[in-house]
C-alpha cells in the first residue's frame, strides 16, 4: 500500500541533494512528509510465511482475497455506473470513499461522546451517515463539476475530478483533527472466528463480506426490479432516446451520483472494519486500483466491474503466493498483469459494441 | 385555427447552418396530418424541434393552448407528446416488457401502466410472445412493434411517428400504416413524418410537403396527390 | 480492363440487417456516376467498404486493377481514392490550409529527418503544397483564398463542406467520392458547387466521381448515369431521366401506390 | 496586407510583456513573508485580467507568433537577468532549475498529448527513468556524462517500449489505464528493488564536463556564483533545444499528422495517414525527451527516490499542460513557473498549499477550459506573407 500516502503536490522539489549543501533551500525543501506504506496493515501475504501450503493456508488466502476484491468491486462498481450514464470518469471517487471512512468516524466519535455505545447502533447510525452524506456529496460534484463539463474533453473532467480529489484528501488531511495520521477505527463487528487447522474464519470477516454481497445484490435489484433503476439503465444505453420517453436525465446523473457514492461510502466502512485503520490516502489507491478494475471489466457493465475487482485482488493474491521469497512484488505483478490485459482485451473483458458512424 | 400542435415560423441551426427557415404548420385535434419530404429536407430536424432536444433559434412550439419551446424535453413529454423516433431507438439491452414500460415513465398509477401493457399486448400479440426477449436481438419488424407499443404507453394526446417505414420490407410498411390508422381512430392525434408519399397520403387527413427547410406545399392528400411539388420534392 | 472501379457481389451484414446485397457496380474512368436511394438503402455503406473503413463480407472491389477488397484505408487512397463524409468531417480546431494538406499526404515528405532539420527542402515542398492548396480554394470559395490560415472551426456549414471538397480533391485522386456534399444548403449554393465540381473535372480529365445527394436536380445535371439502391441491393441503373421513370423507384422513394 | 506588416514591426508590446514578467519574476522569488507572497500573486492575476480586458494580452500573443525566433531570445535573456540577480541563492537558482527541466519533460509530453493524443499518466515514471539511468551510470560506470543524458533519454523511450501494444491498440479512458498502472508499477518496483536502492533511493553523482564538475561553486573576479548556475545554464540549453525540436515538429507535416490523427482517426486512415506509425513516433520522442530532462534533473537534484516519481508528479505534469493551454508550448512554460514557483513560495502556509494548489487549477478548469494560453493556428514559418 506504498501510494496511499502520496499527495498530489511536493512535485519534484523534493529532489535536493541531501548533504552536498545545506543551504536554506534544503531545509525549506525537505519539509515535505514522507508517508511512508503502513507496515501494520493486515495484508494478504503476511500470515503466510511457511513454505509449504497447505488447505488452511489456501483458504486463508482465499478468504483475504476476497475481502480486497469486495472492496475494489464496491468501487469499480461506482466508476463503472458513472461512466453508464454520463460517459465520464469521475476520478474523485477513491477519495469520496475517504470522506464516507472518516465521516463513519466522527459519527463514532460523536455517538461515543453522547455516551452512546451500543455497537449495532453505532454501526448502523455511522453507515447511514456516511452512506447519505456521501450520495449528497456526489451529487453535489456531479452538479456543481460533472455536468457543466459535459461539452468539455474528456480529459478536462478526467483531471478536474483528480484536482477535486486532492482538495477532498488535503482537507481531510488538514481539517480533521490530526488528519494527517491514520486513526484508529473502532472494531464494532463480533471479533469470534472458528479455526480450522491454519485458517481462522474470522467472523467480522464473514459478515463483512455478507454484507458486501447483499449490498451488490441491493443494487442489482435496484436496477433491475425498480422504475428508478430502468430509468438508470435506459439512460445508459440510450440518453436521447431516453430524455424522449420522459426521463429527467439531470435527475437520473444526480441519483446515480448518489448511488455510487453511497457505495463508496460503504466501502469505505468496510475499509475501516477490516483494517481497524484509516488514513487520508486510502480512496487515492482503492479509488486507482477500482478504476482500473472497471476498466478491465469492461466500462459500462456492472459485471465488468465486480469482475475485474476481484481479479485484481486474485491478481495481487497470485503475487504474493507466486512470488513467496519477495511477496512485495506482488502490486507489480498485478498492475503488469493489468497492462498485459488491456493489449489483450484493449476494451476491457466483457466488451461492449461499439461502432462508429461514419 | 386552434390546432392541438402550432408551428410558428421555425429556424432551427445545427452546427452554425440553418436546417428550418422558418417552417409553419397546424396539427388538428383527431387528425393524421403528415409531413412529407426528401432526405436532408430538414424533417428529422423539425422533429428533434418540437422534442426540445435541438431547440429552434427563432419561432414558436405552442402544443395544447401551452407554449412548449424552450421546455426540457421531459416536460414537453410530460405535457402530452410522445414519439416514435426514426430508427425505432428500442433500448437493445431492455426486455421488451421494460421497453414499454420506460415509455409509460411518466405514468405514476401502477393498475394504467398495466393495463396498457395488456392493451399492447393485445394488438401486438407477437409481443406478448417475447416480453422477456431483449429488444436488441429482435428483427427489424418486431423492433417496430416495441416502439410504437413504448409510444403509446404514457396515452399521449400527440404522437410524434418518424419514418417509420424507413428500412422496412413493403409489406411491413403497409401493416405499420394500418397501425397507425388504427391508433388514430382510438382519438390519438399524429403528426407522421414520412418519406413514402403514396401510403401516407392514403392514411392522412392533412399533408405538409417540407424541402430544404421549407413547407413547399401543404394541403388536404387529394390536392398534394397531383401537386408537381411534392413529385419536385422527391425528383428534382 | 475498361471499368475504373468494379465491385462484384458486395455483400455487407451489420448483426443480422444486410446493408450490402450483392452489389454489382462499376465506375468507367472519367464518369460521374449518381447513388441514390431513400435512407437506410447503404449508399454509405458501400462507400465506407470501398474505402476500408468497413470490411466486406463477401464479393470483391477491383480499383485501377489492383484489389481494394481486404486493403486498409490507407491503401485505397494511396491507390486513388479519396472521399468526403456524410457528415463533415474536418478537424476544426486546424486551419483550412492544414485541413486539405491532410488530403495531400502522399505527396508529401514524411521522413522524420527531412521535416526536422531539412527546413529549405521542407520550404520548398511546403509553398508547392500551397500554391496547389491555394489554386483549389480559389475555383471553390475565391473569398477563401487569403484566408487559409484561418481555423476552420470559424467557418459557415457550407464552407466547411467546399474545404471538405478541396481536401479530397488535393491529392489529384482518380476516383472522388461524395456524400451528400450539398448537405444543409440551398439550392443556389447546391448549384454553385456541382458547377465548382464540373469546373474542377474538366481540368482534370482522369477524374470519375460516385456521388451520393438527394437533390434530385443535381443528379440530374452532373451524372452519365445513375444507380439506385434499396435495401443495399441496385433496383435501377441507367441515365437519370430513366430511372426516376422506374416503377420500382418511385415505389422505393414513394411508396406502393 | 498592411495589418500583417504593422503587426511585423511591433515587437513593442511582446518586448514591455517580457520585461514586466521578469520583474515580476524577480520581486516574487525576492520576497519572504507570505503576506507579501500573496499580494503580489493577486496583483499578478489582477494585472494579467486588466491587460487582456485591454486587448493588451492580444498583442503580446501576435508579436509572439510573429517573431518567436527574436523573442525566443529575449526570454532566455530574462531569465539569465533573474539567475544574476539571485547568482549566489542556491533555493531560487534551483526552483529555477526545476522549472527549466519539467517544462522541458513537459515539452515531450506535450509531443505525446498534445499533438498525437497519446495519453501519458505516467510522465513522472519516465522522467524517472531517465533519472534512474543517471544515477545508475554515474556511479557504477565512467560514461561521460553528456553521452548518460542521451542514455537517459533512450532508456525512457526503450522502456516505453514495453507499454506499445497496449497504448496502441486502446482508446480514451481504457488507455488512461495503461500508463497509469505503469506509473504505480513503476514506483512499486523501485521500493520493493533494493538493488537500486529501495525506498530510500541512491546518490547520483553530479555532472562533471571535461574535468569541470558541475557540483562546485563558481568563482568570478571574486563573485561567488552558486553550483547551481551551471546546471542552470545546461538546463537552458536543453530547454531550448528541446524548445526548437518540437517547434520544429509541430511546424511540419509530421506535426499535421499528429493532429490529424488526435482529432479524427478514422478520416485521417481515409487519408493514408498509418495511425500506428505516428502515434509511435510521438510516444518515443516524447518518451526520449522526458528521458533526458529526467537524467539532468537526477544529476542536480544528487538523489533518486521513488518517491520522487509517483503517479501524483505524473498528474502535475498533465495538469501543466491544461493549464498552459494543451499543445501550446509557451504556455506550457508559463503553466510550469506557476505550479512550480507558487506552492513553493506559499511555503508560509505551507499546509495548504496543495490544497489552494488543486483549487487553483479546478478553477481554472472551470472558468477557462482551454487553459492560459490556447494553441494558436499552425503557421509553418511564422511572419510569412501570404
Amino acid at each position: 500500500m506504498a501510494t496511499s500516502g502520496d499527495r498530489l503536490g511536493g512535485a519534484g522539489l523534493a529532489l535536493v541533494k541531501p548533504g552536498t549543501c545545506a543551504g536554506r533551500a534544503q531545509l525549506a525543501m525537505r519539509h515535505r512528509v514522507r508517508e511512508k506504506g503502513r507496515g501494520s496493515r493486515p495484508e494478504a501475504g503476511s500470515v503466510a510465511t511457511a513454505n509449504t501450503m497447505d488447505i488452511g493456508l489456501f483458504a486463508q488466502y482465499v478468504m483475504n482475497g476476497l475481502m480486497l476484491g469486495m472492496m475494489y468491486a464496491l468501487v469499480a462498481v461506482g466508476f463503472t455506473l458513472f461512466f453508464g450514464v454520463l460517459d465520464v470518469i469521475k476520478f474523485s471517487h477513491g477519495d469520496v470513499l475517504t470522506v464516507g471512512a472518516f465521516t463513519a468516524l466522527a459519527t463514532f466519535v460523536g455517538l461515543s461522546r453522547l455516551g452512546l455505545e451500543s455497537q449495532w447502533f453505532d454501526l448502523a447510525v455511522m453507515l447511514g451517515a456516511a452512506t447519505l452524506a456521501m450520495a449528497l456529496l456526489g451529487m453535489l460534484i456531479a452538479r456543481v463539476l460533472v455536468l457543466p463539463l459535459r461539452g468539455a474533453p474528456p480529459l478536462n473532467t478526467l483531471l478536474i475530478t483528480l484536482m477535486l480529489g486532492t482538495v477532498l484528501r488535503e482537507s481531510v488531511r488538514l481539517f480533521y483533527p490530526q488528519g494527517a495520521n491514520p486513526k484508529p477505527f473502532p472494531a464494532l463487528l463480533p471479533r469470534g472466528s472458528v479455526n480450522l487447522g491454519d485458517f481462522h474464519l474470522r467472523f467480522d470477516n464473514v459478515m463483512m463480506l455478507a454484507a458486501g454481497v447483499a449490498a451488490i445484490a441491493a443494487l442489482q435489484y435496484l436496477l433491475h426490479r425498480t422504475k428508478l433503476g430502468l430509468a438508470i439503465r435506459a439512460v445508459a444505453q440510450d440518453e436521447e432516446t431516453a430524455r424522449t420517453m420522459g426521463i429527467n436525465f439531470t435527475a437520473i446523473v444526480l441519483v446515480t451520483f448518489a448511488i455510487g457514492s453511497a457505495l463508496a461510502a460503504f466501502a469505505g466502512v468496510m475499509n475501516g472494519l477490516y483494517y481497524n485503520e484509516i488514513n487520508f490516502g486510502i480512496g487515492l489507491y482503492l479509488g486507482v486500483i477500482g478504476f482500473s478494475a472497471a476498466i478491465i471489466g469492461g466500462l459500462g457493465s456492472i459485471y465488468g466491474a465486480i469482475l475485474g475487482g476481484f481479479l485484481f485482488a486474485a491478481l495481487q493474491t497470485v503475487g504474493t503466493v507466486l512470488l513467496p521469497f519477495a511477496s512485495a512484488y506482488k502490486d507489480v505483478f498485478a498492475f503488469a498483469v493489468v497492462i498485459a490485459l488491456m493489449a489483450w482485451r484493449p476494451t476491457g473483458l466483457i466488451r461492449e459494441k461499439i461502432s462508429e458512424r461514419v | 385555427m386552434a390546432g392541438l400542435l402550432r408551428i410558428e415560423s421555425v429556424f432551427t441551426a445545427y452546427d452554425r447552418a440553418d436546417v428550418l427557415h422558418g417552417v409553419s404548420l397546424t396539427v388538428e385535434p383527431g387528425s393524421i396530418t403528415c409531413l412529407l419530404g426528401a432526405n436532408g429536407s430538414g424533417k428529422t430536424t423539425l422533429v428533434r424541434s418540437i422534442l426540445g432536444l435541438t431547440p429552434p433559434r427563432a419561432g414558436r412550439i405552442i402544443f395544447d393552448g401551452r407554449e412548449i419551446t424552450a421546455l426540457p424535453t421531459h416536460k414537453i413529454i410530460a405535457a402530452g407528446i410522445a414519439c416514435i423516433p426514426e430508427g425505432r431507438k428500442v433500448f437493445p439491452k431492455l426486455t421488451v416488457e421494460e421497453n414499454l414500460r420506460v415509455g409509460a415513465y411518466g405514468e405514476r398509477s401502477k393498475a394504467a401502466v398495466a393495463a396498457r401493457m395488456d392493451e399492447i399486448m393485445r394488438i401486438f400479440p407477437r409481443l406478448a410472445e417475447r416480453r422477456a426477449q431483449l429488444a436488441g436481438t429482435m428483427s427489424g419488424g418486431e423492433q417496430a412493434m416495441v416502439s410504437i407499443g413504448r409510444g403509446l404507453m404514457c396515452a399521449p394526446k400527440l404522437l410524434l411517428i418518424d419514418e417509420p417505414s424507413l428500412g422496412l420490407s413493403p409489406l411491413l410498411v403497409k401493416e405499420n400504416f394500418n397501425i397507425i390508422r388504427h391508433i388514430n381512430a382510438r382519438g390519438i392525434t399524429i403528426l407522421l413524418v414520412e418519406q413514402n408519399v403514396h401510403q401516407t397520403l392514403a392514411i392522412s387527413h392533412q399533408g405538409y410537403v417540407l424541402s430544404k427547410g421549407k413547407v413547399v406545399a401543404a394541403g388536404s392528400p387529394d390536392e398534394l396527390k397531383d401537386r408537381a411539388e411534392v413529385r419536385e420534392a422527391y425528383f428534382g | 480492363m475498361t471499368a475504373l472501379l468494379e465491385a462484384r457481389g458486395l455483400t455487407k451484414y451489420f448483426g443480422g440487417v444486410l446493408a450490402l446485397d450483392h452489389l454489382d457496380l462499376a465506375v468507367a474512368r472519367n464518369e460521374i456516376v449518381g447513388l441514390i436511394g431513400p435512407n437506410g438503402s447503404g449508399k454509405t455503406t458501400f462507400f465506407n467498404v470501398i474505402t476500408g473503413i468497413y470490411r466486406a463480407d463477401a464479393g470483391r472491389a477491383i480499383f485501377d486493377g489492383l484489389d481494394i477488397t481486404a486493403a486498409s484505408a490507407q491503401a485505397v487512397y494511396r491507390a486513388g481514392i479519396s472521399r468526403t463524409f456524410q457528415r463533415s468531417r474536418l478537424s476544426l480546431p486546424l486551419s483550412i490550409f492544414d485541413n486539405i494538406m491532410i488530403g495531400n499526404h502522399k505527396h508529401l515528405n514524411q521522413s522524420l529527418w527531412f521535416n526536422l532539420f531539412r527546413r529549405d527542402d521542407f520550404k520548398r515542398e511546403f509553398e508547392a503544397g500551397y500554391a496547389a492548396a491555394r489554386e483549389l480554394v480559389d475555383v471553390f470559395e475565391p473569398h477563401l483564398a487569403d484566408r487559409l490560415f484561418e481555423p476552420v472551426a470559424g467557418l459557415p456549414m457550407i464552407d466547411r463542406r467546399r474545404i471538405e471538397i478541396c481536401r479530397a480533391l488535393i491529392s489529384r485522386p482518380k476516383l472522388l467520392l461524395l456524400d451528400e456534399p450539398s448537405a444543409g444548403m440551398t439550392h443556389d449554393e447546391t448549384r454553385a458547387l456541382m458547377q465548382d465540381i464540373l469546373s474542377v473535372r474538366a481540368r482534370n480529365k482522369d477524374l470519375a466521381i460516385i456521388i451520393v445527394e438527394h437533390e434530385m436536380g443535381v443528379i440530374e445535371r452532373i451524372t452519365d448515369r445513375c444507380v439506385v439502391l434499396n435495401f443495399g441491393r441496385k433496383i435501377a441503373e441507367g441515365p437519370y431521366r430513366a430511372v426516376a421513370e422506374d416503377a420500382e423507384v418511385q415505389q422505393a422513394y414513394l411508396g406502393a401506390t | 496586407m498592411v495589418a500583417a506588416d504593422e503587426k511585423r514591426a511591433d515587437l513593442r508590446p511582446a518586448l514591455a510583456a517580457l520585461g514586466a514578467a521578469d520583474a515580476y519574476l524577480i520581486a516574487l522569488l525576492a520576497v519572504e513573508s507570505t503576506a507579501a507572497v500573496l499580494a503580489l500573486l493577486i496583483a499578478g492575476v489582477a494585472a494579467v485580467i486588466v491587460a487582456a480586458r485591454f486587448g493588451l494580452v492580444g498583442r503580446v500573443a501576435r508579436a509572439f507568433a510573429a517573431h518567436e525566433d527574436t523573442l525566443g531570445l529575449f526570454a532566455v535573456a530574462a531569465l539569465l537577468v533573474v539567475a544574476a540577480v539571485f547568482h549566489s541563492d542556491h533555493f531560487v537558482l534551483l526552483l529555477l532549475v526545476t522549472v527549466l527541466l519539467y517544462s522541458t519533460a513537459a515539452l515531450g509530453l506535450n509531443v505525446q498529448f498534445g499533438y498525437a493524443g497519446v495519453l501519458n499518466f505516467a510522465g513522472a515514471s519516465f522522467f524517472g527513468i531517465g533519472a534512474y539511468a543517471a544515477a545508475v551510470l554515474n556511479t557504477f560506470t565512467a560514461v561521460p556524462h553528456l553521452v548518460v543524458l542521451a542514455i537517459g533519454g533512450l532508456a525512457s523511450a526503450l522502456i516505453g517500449c514495453l507499454l506499445l501494444l497496449p497504448v496502441l491498440r486502446t482508446r480514451g479512458h481504457y488507455a488512461a489505464v495503461v500508463t497509469i498502472a505503469f506509473a504505480l508499477l513503476f514506483k512499486t518496483f523501485l521500493e520493493v528493488n533494493d538493488v537500486l536502492g529501495g525506498p530510500q533511493g541512491m546518490p547520483v553523482p553530479g555532472m562533471a564536463l571535461l574535468g569541470w564538475s558541475f557540483n562546485d561553486n563558481i568563482e568570478i573576479g571574486g563573485i561567488r556564483l552558486s553550483f547551481y548556475m551551471s546546471y542552470l545554464v545546461a538546463s537552458l540549453l536543453l530547454l531550448v533545444a528541446a524548445f526548437i525540436v518540437v517547434r520544429r515538429l509541430e511546424r511540419s507535416w509530421i506535426g499535421l499528422n499528429f493532429d490529424a490523427l488526435r482529432l479524427d482517426e478514422t478520416a485521417a486512415s481515409c487519408f493514408g495517414l498509418d495511425i500506428a506509425r505516428w502515434q509511435i513516433t510521438a510516444f518515443l520522442i516524447g518518451n526520449f525527451i522526458i528521458g533526458l530532462a529526467g537524467a539532468l534533473f537526477g544529476m542536480v537534484g544528487g538523489f533518486v527516490a521513488p518517491n520522487n516519481y509517483t503517479f501524483a508528479d505524473s498528474l502535475i505534469l498533465v495538469s501543466i499542460l491544461l493549464l498552459g493551454g494543451i499543445g501550446n508550448p509557451w504556455g506550457l512554460i508559463v503553466a510550469t513557473f506557476i505550479v512550480v514557483v507558487v506552492p513553493e513560495k506559499l511555503q508560509g502556509i505551507q499546509e495548504y498549499r496543495f490544497l489552494l494548489y488543486a483549487l487553483m487549477v479546478i478553477v481554472v478548469l472551470l472558468f477557462r477550459p482551454q487553459g492560459l494560453l490556447p494553441r494558436p493556428v499552425r503557421h509553418y514559418f511564422p511572419g510569412r506573407k501570404p
